[in-house]
């Protein structure tokens, strides 16, 4: 008994779990609680309250006083309460009522843990395998048609390599000549033609190029703007 | 074996996950499908494999038989955290009083509920199913079909009803 | 059904991948281990149950019956899987020639395979298998078991040999 008597608040979920405790441990019928001693009781526990935290006190303090609201009801003699419209039999029902709703919840989660318990034991693949949608094609023989395919056409071909340099004289003597006949161009206008990023570089030195032998000159509207090169000829 | 059986199995697998009733409704003939998937069932775990299906919440699920948990824990336990008390009391309430407001549930336990509500929230236990028509109107929750899968259970009356467990309590 | 047989079924049903026989080896009596998974194996393919374990590269796996393919992969099909034509060619050249250095398939394909190269060590289809002793040492290129099991080989023997291949071509 001593063992039973001394519990911690902390223990339990909420007033209805200590309050539960307290009939247990009392051998009470729920269905008549004297409501003088469980109220004592349990105000005697909340008053050791002290490490915890201020919101789930409140709870504990809270069914405190109705606790004790309720044992001085039951205390008034009955002409009282009468003339006073409260029935204090049916208070009392209603608040057994409410500790065995509150009494089957928790055989509930009691329930649910052991569910859980057992439904984890069946262990399941959480990720879905997928199949690969190219499955019928992805034969052995795939890669041996890849494999031989290129062996038999490096041994058929002799492949002759482009050397691949620009020449800039060549270019500068190229613009000069579409200069003369267009006159001027723009800038836009000789990226389009040129084939790879790497003329269009040699394009812009030869345009220098030309500007230094004064051949043309180059005039822009504003900063990285479009230019336009105009012939001196 | 027929296809519609080895079809059956086969998806189970490649899923791993709960495939629903409603999946099988529409790759398969809908008449009397529901029997016939019972009965694909049962003939697969009569053969004692180590794998099982299983029937749970909207379908069915492929998982290891809980005999062998021991052994495979090891190499593929990766579940989450196990359910609090305070999460489980939460759950129960919800469970039989959905659609519940977090106020009502608070009122039945005595406690506030908030933090639980918004662990099993997290979790995919419960979620919103709308508001309630009263001033302020406050948001309601439901249980859903992870809730049933999680505890391995088909719908809610595999819980029992108040009126069970007042007979059993004598 | 003794304990042995039911959770090696229930382990390659839980991974879904290429389970080594290593890892067997590790959890089972290794002695004669080999031939009773062949024999595993065998059991459960002929039940027939439209999920089978193939024997590849160095493991076991539990697939879905071949047949059953097109009504399965409208809803498990994944269409990230495709090979590129410059990475099967370049993928055809390592595995004819491992262990090989990038420089080399460049050299056989004509045009620089390092991307190719990535994309199939992110696929984990190769890895390097060390370094070629020659001057400024490169990195060797070799096909792995994924690569294997992606195309159903056992083992690099099932490649078609140039004879065959002009077999087959007629």
């Amino acid at each position: 008994m001593t063992d039973l008597l001394d519990v911690k608040v902390s223990n339990f979920e909420g007033p209805l779990d200590l309050l539960l405790h307290l009939i247990y441990k009392n051998e009470l019928d729920i269905y008549d609680i004297p409501i003088s001693l469980i109220a004592d009781q349990f105000v005697e526990e909340v008053r050791k309250l002290e490490d915890i935290d201020i919101e789930v006190a409140a709870d504990f303090i809270q069914m405190a006083s109705y606790l004790i609201y309720l044992k001085s009801k039951m205390l008034l003699p009955q002409q009282i309460a009468i003339e006073e419209g409260i029935d204090p039999e049916e208070e009392r029902f209603i608040f057994a009522q409410r500790l065995i709703e509150y009494s089957f919840y928790k055989d509930v989660a009691v329930l649910l843990k052991e569910k859980e318990f057992f439904a984890q034991r069946n262990l399941i693949r959480e990720s879905s395998i997928t199949l690969p949608v190219t499955f019928i094609s992805d034969d052995p023989y795939k890669l041996a048609k890849s494999f031989f395919s290129l062996m038999e056409e490096g041994e058929e071909e002799i492949k002759t390599v482009v050397k691949d340099t620009i020449d800039l004289s060549e270019v500068v003597k190229y613009l000069e000549a579409l200069f003369q006949k267009e006159k001027n161009i723009l800038w836009d206008r000789l990226l389009s033609i040129a084939s790879s990023k790497r003329e269009a570089v040699v394009f812009f030195l030869a345009v220098l190029e030309l500007v230094k032998q004064k051949v043309v000159d180059v005039l822009q509207g504003s900063n990285f703007d479009n230019f336009m090169v105009v012939c001196n000829g | 074996m027929d296809n519609e059986r080895q079809l059956f199995y086969a998806t189970l697998f490649l899923s791993g996950k709960l495939v629903s009733i409603d999946f099988f409704r529409k790759i398969f003939d809908p008449i009397n499908l529901e029997n016939r998937l019972i009965d694909y069932a049962e003939l697969f775990n009569n053969l004692n494999l180590g794998i099982q299906i299983r029937r749970v919440a909207d379908g069915y699920q492929m998982v290891t038989l809980s005999e062998l948990y021991d052994n495979l824990v090891k190499f593929f336990g990766d579940k989450g955290e196990n359910l609090t008390k305070s999460m489980l009391e939460t759950l129960a309430v919800i469970a039989y009083k959905q659609p519940i407001t977090r106020v009502e549930v608070d009122e039945v336990r005595g406690v506030n509920s908030s933090a639980a509500i918004r662990s099993l929230l997290d979790r995919n236990f419960i979620k919103v199913g709308g508001r309630k028509d009263v001033p302020g109107r406050p948001l309601l929750y439901v249980t859903t079909n992870s809730f049933l899968e999680y505890f391995g259970m088909v719908d809610l009356s595999d819980l029992p009803s108040f009126r069970e467990w007042q007979e059993m309590k004598g």
